[in-house]
């Protein structure tokens, strides 16, 4: 663990120097926005279509809806580039407390 | 060093008080338990106070003797080595709680789980009571029995009774010390708990959730009879009160009629706005505070919201004062026909 | 950047300097007198329960207005006199100890402060409304709550709340950045002095858990004001719900207040010991597990609901979890201790003091996680007493620690010791008196909350002697006014290092230059003022050659802004719409002109610059 | 569409967002209280979810909700999501043309959005679905509003700061605001997804 945050302060925050930043160009933002319409369209036909039972659609919807939020996240958020370690972090804690009190609730109103 | 002494010192002579006053009202005490379930929670108490008490002492023998060893003494400029840690002093600090928190584990999720049992698994037939919160003062219903009551719940003795508790208007918490702990009555859910008093007595009650101007007197009573005891009291209450036999209790009762009859239902199984007074002659208090006699009862139809009375519970859905509504003398006369309202 | 708005509004009248600073020094100040401020309101409220409740029966205070003080006591200690204090001792020693000439944001540090405090002055005005003080526990449980039942009081509560939420939720995210990003070269995550560990991670806390509390309080208004039925049961409401959301949040709150208090004591006892903190990584490693678990158990507080065994016991668990991070502080601080040669000053006295209270008000805390005993402790007076032993005998004892650790370096003067002396020892004993007896009390059968109790139930002793204890408190407070007001007359001039100090801050002058360090300290390990003083340098090593120094300038708008958001709450409680769209005018209107006009700050040149000052 | 690049400044570093202490500090800060804003939904979230079953009578969500409409809500706010990308993308080629031009149309897409959303409140509103009629109306328009007022304090920021732009252009100092309000948008788009899915889509299964 200390290593790991040492290394991080290596380039100390107050004399760090950008670097030239990758993932320019909008290819992989339209592949992102195009799957993005895709999942959403495949969310809906989900629900709408007869055939598909409930107990599926569920678990499914949630799925799309969370691989479409790591969408937003990691490409057009850039969560996953150089200098997002302290965004990822928080981030992911967010989550953590989100997912804590969000089950928490539900399942202590439900039962 | 001087620290340590005195805060060892103010323990002793504290704990050495509280054996002097003993633990407390035995009517009230969670130390002087008279139930089933407040025993076991007494004993799940001193187990945890022990192995606590234990840590203490470890705490208290390190810290006295570092303030008396390393204290500065005069002259001395020293610099002390500067230690980093020691591996292996506190992993014996991380693995010795851990320990002692699973020896605690494992009776508390067992007692969890015996004191959420439902009492028909444990106790055949066990009688079913009703508990309704009200902002200040406790209804009682007993389903079986087709009979409804207030302030105070009679069960018998050496059983196990079922109590569904709810609230009508904000939270409560019923808790009876001496039987066992609290549960909390809820508007719009039920709740469910047993209750077991190990021997016939009269045991108090109190609303442990905030719920308004006089949560603190929003006492009752839980009285354990024998079980045939509680049987003859269940047909006592069914049979309808003797009629008054003095002209002012009967006066009394026609004004009770004509004033208190909206909101005061009199006969055993009537639910009604306000507490239903069957019995109110034989009750242990007036309002769950008060001693029973014909004075509080006056001072109660007179002003229940007063200072020294129950501040607050002349709401919308309270109780109005009846001093500008109904004389003085008037007011006596009421109160010695509710005296005639007795079960004997 | 041009010198164009030199520091020639450095010597304006002193209180147009407070209201627009955005220097974290002067801030940490504004923290401590409005913290001390609201600190002595809710001891006096404490003190009038206690005489109440001296005697059986008695008439001083009954009904609503003595659940008003009780009220407003919790609500003022916990959002308005604790939480500022915290920031103040924050903002006064974080910067300095990591080596930066200010926070991250120095605008929004202000506004946290203002937001805050109109928060605050907002809920404590009720008193003088027709509608009275909040009249529901600091924990505001629904539907006691509700419209139906309390007045507006309850209004005061639920917005002054939620403006000094949102300041504190602003200072939370400028300390995170703070330290994450102003570090000086050197000064890595694991070098830092524990105190700015511990801040970070309550901030983090602030971070994750006041939203909760944010929504809480917007659905308690929307029932409140606007008629919606979040709570109302017979529209299908749930009342359930706000008390999930409250402890999300409060659970996590009493770690917020907790673990600066374990900062300050780190900080202390190793300075008094003349040795580095015993078991530095394991106390990191403590804080953090702490502050994760903190959102794992908010259940203990509603053991009683009726939730259900399943989720009682898991909720016990992980409760109980918690007292093994603790515990490893607790033998960490003893170890420090141990070879070193302990000082008593009232600081470390303090600190000495905090320890046995603090396993005390620890140990009862594990006595509540179970749940069986919890049904029997849960509000009576045993929680009463355990709450105080962990947030006097912790937080408050931290924070006297921190002051009187860090006081010469916020107004370069000393307070007496004589003086400081005796106010512990009458809080101490005060203290025991006040909470010891209440444990018996509760498990003796009196609930919380209740202003009064009945003759000839065994409890008229006990309440005696813990009133008693209180009032001594109250002298040792009025003692520590004493010593305050005789430091500022004639105080004694503190030297830059006056208690032969560790950490950074007591490498610059006391109190510091408005920028700080002259030079941004290079660091190189624990300690990293102690270490250079081992290699007999007296200053630190700096990192950078002399230059101009650029500072931010002071800003009025926050206080405006504050203003704006007060004046709208009027508005809200009492449905003028005017006041609101006037009040929300002004807030954003601040907002937009804050956006608009960017901030060039200036520059102190080096021939300004101090002497000393690494 | 970045067919007009011009180059405006040659000084300009490649991330200027990131260039100074300010611009770090904001683009830190700001992914903080997107954590806390995750919690303040999530609990927002956990309410609703609690409460969607108490229709007190009301219409049930079965019966409210409109499948074709949240889809074109939902097209719309995926497309502003891109075009706020594409902004930021010209802003790192120092393209303030391009910048303006696709935060425009975030901007327009954003007023779309909400010009949809208050013709559905007026629809559910005549079905009888109201802020105060239920439990679940409280907790619907609490978070479906939450949102709603989101966008809304969106696409002003994002209209003072092109405003702001058009006097100031692109510099250190306003380029971390621009990249801080297209995280902004961004997040606001996440927190859609989880609208649509969990009350509309959910709330249409049962």
């Amino acid at each position: 663990m200390e290593t790991n945050l040492q290394t991080e302060m290596e380039h100390s925050p107050q004399s760090r120097r950008e670097t030239a930043h990758h993932n320019e160009g909008p290819k992989p933002h339209l592949w992102a926005f195009f799957l993005s319409i895709v999942f959403t369209i495949l969310a809906f036909a989900a629900v709408a279509s007869e055939a598909v039972s409930t107990a599926f659609t569920i678990p499914f919807i949630i799925f799309l809806a969370v691989v479409q939020a790591a969408f937003q996240l990691f490409i057009w958020m850039h969560m996953n580039q150089k200098d997002h370690e302290f965004p990822l972090t928080f981030m992911m804690s967010g989550v953590f407390a989100a997912v804590v009190t969000v089950a928490g609730i539900i399942l202590m109103i439900w039962w | 060093m001087k620290k340590g002494n005195l805060w060892r010192l103010l323990f002793l002579v504290s704990t050495l008080a509280l054996v002097l006053t003993g633990c407390g009202d035995p009517e009230l005490s969670a130390l002087d338990p008279k139930g089933t379930g407040a025993d076991m929670q007494l004993d799940l108490i001193m187990l945890s106070l022990y192995i606590m008490l234990g840590v203490m002492a470890v705490v208290i023998v390190i810290f006295t003797y570092v303030l008396i060893r390393y204290r500065q003494r005069p002259g001395d400029n020293h610099i002390p080595k500067q230690v980093e840690g020691n591996t292996k002093l506190e992993i014996i600090w991380t693995v010795i709680p851990i320990i002692l928190l699973i020896i605690l584990a494992v009776p508390t999720v067992y007692q969890t789980f015996v004191l959420a049992e439902d009492a028909a698994e444990t106790t055949e037939d066990p009688v079913e009571i009703k508990v309704t919160a009200h902002q200040y003062w406790w209804e009682v219903e007993y389903p079986e029995y087709e009979i409804v009551t207030a302030q105070d719940i009679y069960i018998p003795a050496g059983e196990r009774v079922h109590i569904e508790l709810t609230s009508v208007d904000v939270i409560h918490s019923f808790w009876v010390p001496a039987l066992g702990g609290k549960m909390d009555a809820n508007p719009g859910l039920v709740n469910e708990m047993w209750l077991e008093a190990k021997q016939p007595g009269t045991y108090k009650g109190k609303c442990a959730e905030l719920c308004g101007a006089s949560h603190a007197k929003m006492d009752f009573k839980v009285v354990a009879l024998e079980r045939d005891q509680f049987e003859k009291w269940v047909a006592d209450m069914k049979e309808p009160a003797p009629e008054p036999t003095t002209v002012s209790a009967q006066e009394g009762k026609q004004l009770f009629e004509n004033n208190c009859m909206a909101c005061h239902a009199t006969d055993a199984g009537q639910k009604s706005l306000g507490p239903n007074l069957n019995g109110i002659a034989d009750r242990k208090t007036i309002a769950g505070f008060m001693d029973n006699d014909k004075e509080n009862l006056e001072k109660w139809i007179t002003d229940p919201a007063a200072r020294d009375v129950k501040p607050g519970s002349s709401g919308p859905k309270g109780m109005p004062a009846f001093h500008d509504k109904l004389t003085e003398e008037e007011i006596s006369k009421v109160a010695e026909y509710l005296q005639t309202l007795t079960i004997e | 950047m041009s010198t164009h708005v030199s520091h020639a509004h450095k010597k304006k009248n002193i209180l147009w300097d407070y209201l627009t600073t955005v220097d974290h020094k002067k801030i940490a100040i504004l923290y401590l007198f409005a913290g001390t401020l609201f600190l002595l309101i809710g001891g006096i409220e404490a003190i009038l329960m206690r005489l109440q409740l001296m005697v059986p029966e008695n008439d001083l205070f009954v009904g609503t207005t003595f659940n008003q003080l009780l009220t407003m006591h919790g609500t003022t200690m916990i959002f308005f006199a604790a939480m500022p204090l915290v920031f103040a001792l924050m903002n006064a020693a974080i910067p300095l100890q990591i080596g930066a000439r200010d926070v991250a944001f120095p605008f929004l540090n202000s506004l946290g402060f203002w937001l805050f405090f109109f928060g605050a002055t907002l809920t404590n005005i009720s008193w003088f409304t027709s509608g009275g003080a909040p009249e529901i526990g600091w924990t505001a449980y629904a539907p006691l709550a509700l419209p139906e039942y309390t007045g507006t009081g309850s209004d005061y509560y639920v917005l002054g709340l939620q403006l000094s939420g949102a300041g504190t939720l602003i200072g939370g995210i400028n300390f995170l950045v703070t330290i994450i990003n102003m570090r000086a070269p050197g000064m890595t995550f694991m070098r830092m002095p524990l105190f700015t560990w511990t801040s970070f991670v309550i901030s983090a806390l602030i971070l994750f858990a006041f939203p909760p509390l944010t929504v809480g309080l917007f659905l308690m208004m929307f029932d409140r004001l606007f008629g919606a039925n979040f709570f109302d049961v017979t529209m299908g409401g749930n009342v359930i719900i706000w008390e999930h959301l409250f402890w999300i949040f409060g659970h996590p709150e009493v770690y917020i207040l907790i673990l600066p208090a374990f900062g300050v004591f780190s900080e202390v006892i190793p300075t008094f010991s003349k040795k580095r903190l015993f078991g530095y990584h394991s106390m990191v490693f403590a804080t953090t597990l702490i502050a994760f678990l903190s959102f794992m158990v908010w259940v203990h507080h509603m053991f009683t609901v009726g939730l259900g065994p399943v989720a009682n016991s898991i909720f016990a668990v992980a409760t109980t979890a918690i007292a093994v991070p603790t515990g490893i502080k607790v033998f960490n601080w003893l170890f420090t201790m141990w070879g070193g040669r302990i000082q008593f000053t009232t600081a470390n006295m303090w600190a000495l003091g905090f320890i046995p209270s603090f396993v005390m008000g620890g140990v009862t805390g594990v006595m509540l996680a179970l749940p069986p005993a919890d049904f029997q402790f849960h509000d009576s007076y045993f929680v009463v007493a355990h709450f105080h032993y962990v947030i006097l005998g912790g937080v408050v004892f931290g924070l006297f620690a921190g002051l009187y650790y860090w006081w010469p370096k916020m107004f370069g003067t000393l307070l007496n010791e004589k003086l400081g002396k005796l106010h512990f020892w009458l809080m101490f004993i005060g203290f025991h008196m006040a909470f010891l007896p209440q444990h018996w009390l509760g498990l003796m059968g009196m609930p919380r909350r209740v202003y009064t109790y009945l003759e000839g139930q065994q409890l008229d002793t006990w309440n005696y002697v813990s009133t008693i204890g209180a009032l001594i408190m109250g002298v040792a407070t009025i003692v520590f006014a004493i010593n305050i007001v005789m430091t500022f007359v004639k105080g004694e001039k503190a030297p830059a290092d006056p208690w032969d100090g560790r950490t950074l801050e007591w490498s610059i002058p006391s109190p510091p230059p408005e920028y700080n360090f002259k030079q941004t300290p290079l660091v190189k390990g624990i300690d990293a003022f102690w270490i250079e003083k081992m290699q007999g340098n007296k200053e630190m090593t700096p990192a950078e050659p002399l230059g101009d120094i650029h500072m931010p300038s002071p800003s009025i708008l926050p206080f405006i802004m504050s203003l704006g958001f007060f004046i709208a709450s009027f508005g809200f409680i009492y449905h003028v719409l005017p006041v609101i769209i006037i009040g929300m005018g002004i807030g954003l209107g601040s907002m937009l002109a804050r956006s608009l006009k960017d901030d060039l700050g200036y520059h102190i040149h080096t021939d300004e610059l101090q002497e000393k000052g690494v | 569409m970045s067919d007009t690049h011009v180059q405006t400044s040659t000084s300009l570093p490649p991330e200027p967002e990131k260039a100074t202490m300010e611009g770090r500090n904001k683009f830190l800060g700001f992914w903080l209280f997107l954590g806390a804003e995750t919690v303040l939904f999530a609990s927002l979230f956990g309410t609703y979810l609690g409460l969607r079953n108490s229709t007190n009578g009301g219409p049930t969500t079965q019966e409210l909700f409109s499948l074709p409409m949240v889809f074109v809500a939902t097209v719309i706010l995926l497309v502003s999501s891109l075009t706020s990308v594409l902004a930021i993308q010209a802003m790192h080629r120092n393209n303030m043309k391009g910048l303006q031009f696709w935060f425009g149309v975030t901007v327009l897409l954003g007023f779309s959005f909400l010009g949809l959303e208050i013709y559905e409140f007026v629809e559910y509103v005549h079905h009888g679905h109201t802020f105060t009629s239920s439990a679940f109306g409280s907790a619907f328009y609490t978070l479906v509003g939450f949102h709603g007022g989101h966008v809304l304090f969106g696409v002003l920021w994002i209209l003072v700061l092109q405003l702001q732009g058009i006097k100031k252009g692109l510099t250190v100092v306003t380029a971390p605001k621009y990249y801080v309000a297209s995280l902004y948008w961004h997040f606001v788009d996440l927190v859609w997804v989880f609208i649509f899915t969990v009350v509309y889509l959910m709330g249409k299964v049962g």
